[in-house]
């Protein structure tokens, strides 16, 4: 099984390695180190992209970064949600409507959207990870006929660290969706569910033949719900996980993001975790 | 009787650690102590058992202001037991060095240190608020020397390129020659240095000091020459050792140094060197100099600021001569065997003498070595200066004469890590 | 003249016997600082009056002409085209400053000591594509280049020299010439032993550790690489943050930073920057670009401060591997 | 990105050391003046008089620990900064000054003075880490003036100062350097040592002697292994190690390496 063609559309003709000046006009707190911002883009070069692909984000004086787009298409606007871990992402996070940032991308192979038709959908985000999952998840509410059972199975850290909070229970009462979500530490008053991810994914029955996963998350997470999603008869190429390495250029040159015969930002970050299962499971590779 | 005493944390623009302490008894300066307290660095300590060719990078490291000045005394006394002497464009090629590390010192203390106390400013960062041209130009030309320093020592500060019996890379004379045009200017610019110091208002205060420098048959001396006195001194760097004594005051982590016979203070640096050797500066600094009103001896330390413009006049001059005459050596160093023995040199650091004696074992390990910078050797004259100039402002309020104490002091551009910071000035008004 | 004398990790020059113009063998630099230079410029922003520009560096439009480019570094920039200009993205500068290029390539008359490009099929003579291809012929008294043109403006410049048509005497004493030279190679990668196969299934192999000893992580194989691509960007600014600029720079994946992420590296034993650096080369970039990443120039164990040896330590996993 | 409506107070502090590393800082020409418009130049004894007490933003920290004084003096400075940077070998690792910490302190005392007794003195020279926390370290001695520009720049800017930690022999080919071990045989400590000065030495004809102390991951024995082949002896790498960051670990334990092994034989 392999995955979609992704739609390459370099912003404007400036050079993949110059990012294009544009603007944030909105910044949200979501969770304790995490913003969103959205970013105005020229709406004469309209943004296409398609989910799990991610731009490279420059803060001016500091640096750059790859973040995933985490907002639906069209209308002119990114967005973008960016968890404040170091200095790059942090300049970021303290951009303030009307400052300037500059973008490449879009970049990479996103979600297997095509092959997930007619499919069910279980999607598994770990913290930050739901941030690139939400485009898929808005493409799939968008046609939601086009497939089988879907379900969210989400795991954050703490209660104040789920994302999107009202808009997933938006999700919950107006869309067919299935929605799990835990915590790993949280206070009396949390009346949801507290342990890891892959406890979740125990409870849930899935038709392995024809059900296609969606995976991301921290590295271990991930490995550990792909060990369980095969233990539930899963091939290992219905599931599919977003991976994340150094990057420098996005666009295949500068080396760092192999893992094994792969460049993360050309061939992935989206693969299979029959492409992945063997690299990942050597160290340091 | 009222009991005072006045303390200051730290002595500014002084490059290094030291205090001050002041004894006023009775209207009149009993005396004036200068406390060294740089932490101890045990440079001739560590220096045994290490072998000789290590030694200009390790002395370098005794003081980050003038290491070239550590580098060339210790080359020549080692040199001294080798007995080796360099083909002349290798000589040419350490004065030139040394001509870059005088311009760097001599400019940074004249913009960046002491002209301020003329014009009432407490740096060179403040003074170029209102006189933006004026610290410009002298950051320029201070720039001017640090290019001689990175083109031909490899960096400004602890060059690497400097080795026993030459260097470890002789530049092309092309390279040379990409410093010719910010030399004339920094001919002019020096020009203009010493035009304008001459403006400055000057105290009337003058002293006969023992002038003590290096003497050297034709040249302006930088790394040559007999160590001569205005009172008939007049020997080799090897007799050093018989005339001057360094004695070890409480209170300091620097050693004084005096004449052995008679006790007395001395004086080295610019003045002394200027005094010593007018006659031996360029026709253009010669001029400089009594246009702007110095004679051919000065005895005022407040002046010194002229005489350290008219000697990076000098010394810009100097470097123009080295790199127009200037022919690409054949080997970049004289190869040296190491040996038994004793050696000496004394050369002319910007602040004044600097004595080196090293003496090693037949593998070319270090036994012994001593350094005697120029800062101790004129500690004894900065206290004279104090109890004797600052007598007329005691009626000053503690702070006006503490910074009366500080401009003393400056006047002697006083390299502290290598003898010292000054931490406390104690005014003891009794 | 002067010849080159090199072994794991030493390089010196000696008078040589003949008077050749290129009787020596790949030297310390590298073609690619020209095509692919050490540090580069991206892009500039500039803020005036609150409105910020940005500005992209224009690609250098130097002309260039590589005289004496061995049949390896003819591969190798074969190899950098395909990494920098034949996918999806092409880099600019690398592209511009490539076209701007006049290849005069010389076939080897002399393998250096640390040479295996008979081995990796690159050479000595040269195969891929040039504007003119010498070999140099000393005949007693007489002296001449054998001259082999390989495009329309290699032809023009033949032209415009003197020049008569070799005899097949000549051709193939030139021939000859290659042929010994791919006999006296000093060294060769192991025969017989599907190489990319061998490290793709031994990446647990205690070699990696025992290289990782003498491994100084220093980089220098990386550097002098003519295929080596990688880099990385630092972006700067003007004290008073008026003025922003990407530089970009050769990086290796001996480095710490090469893969750092959030929380830690993912690299962080010497084992395993090496094992990343060999198996690139020698294995998962045909997967990635259809062809083995090493060129067999041999720079790596010379360059090598403490001479590690890229063949023999194929052959040390090939010989664990089969006894 | 929003301008800058607040200039940092920038602080200068000095122990043991040559004064070489803050003098770096003057020698900045062309910035010097750009950078006092950039920060406030709030303490800085060695340039002004001027004295603003009270907290610092940035403090560069020059110097070694080598007396109880001064081990007490560099907490306050801590308590006082915000961001503490230490710059140079002797705040990094100790310094030159360090090679006490392998020998008799007092016995140093007594070949330097002559009234050692007035000599108030730690017996170790030590990192400025080794008493405070320190938000970052420059390395060099001394350091180099560029990179200071880049970290107070980085710093204001918010983003990690570009000073690589890999080995000195990167910057040799990036600047075009023939390596002078390979090509020369001359002794080099460039593949461990950090990066920063633009491979200086080599491009003066001269191995590297470690000045910016030990890189990221450094592997001295194996270099140590190369270099007897070119022929040092043991008591010549036992020095080779141990000069200006003598007390750097990876330095320390292979001069002392080779120092057991000399007196063995
Ligand atoms: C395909 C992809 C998508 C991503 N999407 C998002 C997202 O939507 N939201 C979000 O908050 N973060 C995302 N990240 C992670 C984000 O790129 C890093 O957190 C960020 O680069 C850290 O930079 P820093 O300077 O803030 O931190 P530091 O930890 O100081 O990073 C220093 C440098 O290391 C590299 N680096 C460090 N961590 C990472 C990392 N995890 N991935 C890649 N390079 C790294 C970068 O080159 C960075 O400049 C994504 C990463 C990848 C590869
Ligand atoms: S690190 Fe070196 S240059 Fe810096 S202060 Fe210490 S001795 Fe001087
Ligand atoms: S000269 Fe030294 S620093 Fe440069 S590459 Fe060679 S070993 Fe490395
Ligand atoms: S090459 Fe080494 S010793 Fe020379 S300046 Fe650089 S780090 Fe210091």
């Amino acid at each position: 099984m392999s995955t979609q063609p992704s739609t390459i559309a370099s912003p404007s003709g400036t050079p993949a390695d110059v990012p294009k000046l544009c603007y944030v006009r909105n910044r949200r707190h979501d969770a304790p180190d995490a913003w969103t911002l959205e970013i105005e883009f020229d709406d004469r070069n309209p943004f296409h992209y398609t989910p799990g692909q991610f731009n490279m984000l420059t803060a001016f004086g500091v640096g750059e970064a790859a973040i995933s787009i985490s907002g639906p298409p069209g209308r002119g606007r990114l967005i973008h949600t960016i968890r404040d871990v170091g200095p790059v992402s942090h300049a970021l996070t303290r951009l303030a409507p009307d400052d300037p940032i500059g973008v490449r991308g879009p970049f990479g192979v996103g979600w297997p959207m095509a092959i997930a038709e007619g499919q069910d959908v279980v999607i598994v985000a770990g913290g930050l990870g739901l941030a690139p999952l939400r485009p898929a998840i808005y493409d799939i509410l968008s046609r939601r006929e086009k497939f089988g059972d879907v379900r969210l199975l989400y795991g954050a850290r703490r209660p104040e660290d789920i994302l999107y909070l009202s808009e997933i229970e938006e999700w919950r009462k107006k869309s067919d969706i299935n929605i799990n979500i835990t915590v790993d530490h949280a206070g009396m008053d949390w009346p949801g569910h507290v342990g890891v991810v892959t406890r979740l994914l125990s409870c849930v029955r899935m038709e392995a033949s024809r059900t296609i996963a969606m995976l991301c998350g921290p590295e271990v997470m991930m490995r550990f719900v792909a060990a369980s999603l095969i233990e539930k008869g899963l091939g290992v190429g219905r599931i599919f996980l977003s991976m994340e390495r150094n990057m420098k250029c996005a666009i295949g040159h500068c080396g760092h993001c192999q893992l094994g015969p792969t460049f993360i930002c050309r061939d992935g970050p989206v693969f299979t975790f029959e492409r992945m299962g063997p690299l990942m499971s050597v160290k340091e590779l | 009787m009222t009991s005072k005493t006045v303390k200051v944390d730290v002595l500014a623009r002084v490059e290094g650690e030291g205090g001050l302490k002041v004894t006023i008894r009775d209207g009149l300066v009993r005396s004036a102590e200068l406390n060294i307290f740089e932490p101890p660095r045990f440079f001739e300590a560590f220096l045994r058992g290490r072998n000789f060719n290590e030694t200009p990078d390790i002395v370098a490291r005794i003081c980050g202001i003038c290491p070239v000045a550590y580098q060339m005394s210790a080359v020549h006394a080692l040199e001294n037991i080798f007995g080796v002497s360099l083909s002349p464009q290798l000589r040419a090629l350490r004065r030139l060095l040394y001509c870059g590390e005088w311009i760097e010192s001599h400019v940074l203390h004249i913009y960046m240190l002491h002209a301020p106390d003329f014009l009432g400013y407490a740096g060179g960062v403040e003074m170029a608020r209102d006189h933006g041209d004026l610290v410009r130009q002298g950051l320029q030309l201070k720039k001017v020397g640090n290019e001689i320093l990175t083109l031909l020592g490899g960096r400004e500060i602890h060059p690497i390129n400097v080795r026993v019996g030459g260097f470890y890379r002789t530049p092309l004379k092309k390279e040379l020659l990409t410093l010719k045009e910010s030399l004339k200017w920094a001919r002019d610019a020096a020009l203009a240095t010493v035009r304008w110091t001459g403006t400055l208002e000057f105290p009337d205060r003058e002293r006969d000091y023992t002038f003590v420098a290096l003497r050297h048959e034709e040249e302006y001396p930088f790394n040559e020459g007999r160590i001569v006195s205005n009172r008939g001194l007049d020997i080799s760097a090897g007799d050093y050792d018989k005339y001057f004594e360094e004695i070890h005051v409480p209170q300091s982590t620097a050693l004084h140094s005096r004449f052995r016979d008679s006790g007395a203070a001395y004086l080295v640096g610019p003045l002394a060197r200027y005094s010593l050797n007018f006659d031996r500066l360029s026709a253009l600094a010669q001029e400089a100099a009594l246009a702007a009103g110095l004679d051919r001896i000065c005895r005022n330390p407040y002046c010194s600021i002229i005489v350290r413009a008219v000697e990076t006049l000098y010394a810009v001059d100097e470097a123009l001569r080295v790199i127009e005459t200037y022919e690409e050596p054949k080997s970049s160093f004289v190869p040296v065997e190491p040996r038994e023995g004793e050696g000496y040199a004394a050369t002319e650091a910007p602040r004044g003498l600097l004595y080196h004696r090293y003496r090693l074992e037949s593998d070319g390990a270090i036994a012994e070595a001593q350094i005697v910078p120029p800062t101790s050797q004129n500690q004894a004259s900065i206290e004279e200066d104090l109890v004797e100039f600052i007598g007329g402002f005691l009626d000053l309020s503690d702070e006006a004469l503490r910074y009366r104490c500080e401009q003393t002091v400056r006047n002697y551009d006083p390299c502290i890590s290598c003898a010292t910071h000054f931490l406390r000035l104690d005014i003891d008004r009794g | 003249g002067l010849t080159d004398e090199q072994t794991p990790g030493g390089y010196r020059l000696v008078e040589a016997t003949d008077q050749s113009y290129f009787g020596f063998s790949v030297g310390p630099h590298v073609w690619k600082k020209y095509l692919h230079p050490p540090q580069i410029e991206l892009w500039r922003a500039r803020r005036e009056d609150g409105d910020l520009t940005i500005e992209a560096s224009r690609p250098d439009n130097e002309t260039y002409a590589f005289i004496g480019v061995r049949a390896c570094e003819l591969a190798a920039i074969s190899k950098q085209d395909r990494v920098l200009t034949g996918g999806e993205y092409v880099d600019p500068h690398y592209k511009t400053r490539r076209e701007n290029t006049l290849l005069v390539a010389v076939n080897c008359g002399k393998a250096g000591g640390c040479c295996f490009c008979a081995s990796m099929g690159t050479g000595p003579e040269v195969r891929e594509p040039f504007d003119l291809a010498l070999t140099e012929l000393s005949l007693g008294e007489e002296h001449l280049f054998i001259v082999e043109t390989g495009s329309p403006v290699g032809r023009e410049l033949l032209l415009q020299i003197v020049s008569r048509p070799a005899t097949a005497q000549e051709i193939e004493m030139a021939q000859s010439i290659v042929e010994r030279t791919a006999q006296t190679m000093g060294r060769a990668m192991p025969p017989d032993v599907d190489v990319p196969k061998l490290l793709a299934d031994n990446l647990l192999h205690p070699r990696w550790q025992a290289v990782a000893e003498r491994c100084l992580s220093c980089a220098n194989c990386t550097m002098v690489c003519p295929t080596c691509f990688c880099t990385t960007v630092d972006d700067i600014s003007d004290l008073a943050g008026e003025s922003f600029a990407r530089e970009r720079r050769w990086d290796s994946c001996f480095t710490m930073d090469f893969s750092y992420l959030h929380g830690g590296g993912v690299r962080n034993s010497v084992a395993s920057r090496y094992r990343q650096w060999m198996t690139h080369k020698l294995s998962t970039w045909i997967e990635q670009f259809g062809s083995s990443g090493c060129v067999g120039c041999g720079r790596c164990i010379t360059w090598c401060p403490v001479g590690i040896d890229i063949t023999q330590e194929v052959q040390a996993i090939a010989v664990a591997q089969t006894g | 990105m929003t301008g800058r409506q607040i200039r940092p107070r920038l602080a200068v502090w000095k122990f043991a050391s040559c004064d070489g590393c803050q003098l770096s800082l003057l020698d900045c020409e062309d910035e010097i003046l750009g950078l006092a418009e950039a920060v406030e130049i709030a303490y800085f004894p060695e340039a002004t008089r001027a004295e603003i007490s009270g907290h610092y933003d940035i403090s560069l920290v020059e110097g070694s620990i080598t007396t109880a004084h001064d081990a007490v003096r560099i907490h306050e400075v801590r308590r006082r900064s915000t961001k503490l940077i230490v710059i140079g070998a002797c705040a990094t690792s100790g310094g030159i000054q360090a090679l006490r910490n392998f020998a008799d302190v007092t016995e140093y005392a007594r070949i330097v003075y002559a009234r050692p007794d007035y000599i108030e003195t730690l017996s170790t020279s030590t990192p400025i880490a080794d008493h405070v926390r320190v938000d970052f370290e420059l390395r060099g001695c001394p350091i180099n003036k560029r990179q200071l520009v880049e970290t107070l720049g980085a710093f204001i800017a918010g983003r990690r100062p570009a000073t690589p930690a890999h080995s000195v022999c990167v910057e040799c080919k990036l600047k075009g350097v023939t390596c002078v071990m390979v090509a020369r045989g001359a002794p080099c400590l460039g593949p461990v040592t950090h990066a920063g000065c633009g491979a200086l030495c080599p491009s003066y004809n001269r191995g590297c002697y470690g000045c910016f102390g030990p890189k990221e991951t450094p592997n001295a024995p194996a270099l140590s292994a190369r270099l007897s082949e070119l022929g040092m002896d043991q008591r010549a790498l036992a020095r080779l190690y141990s000069t200006f960051n003598a007390n750097a670990d990876a330095f320390r334990q292979e001069s002392e390496r080779h120092d057991q092994q000399d007196g063995q034989g």
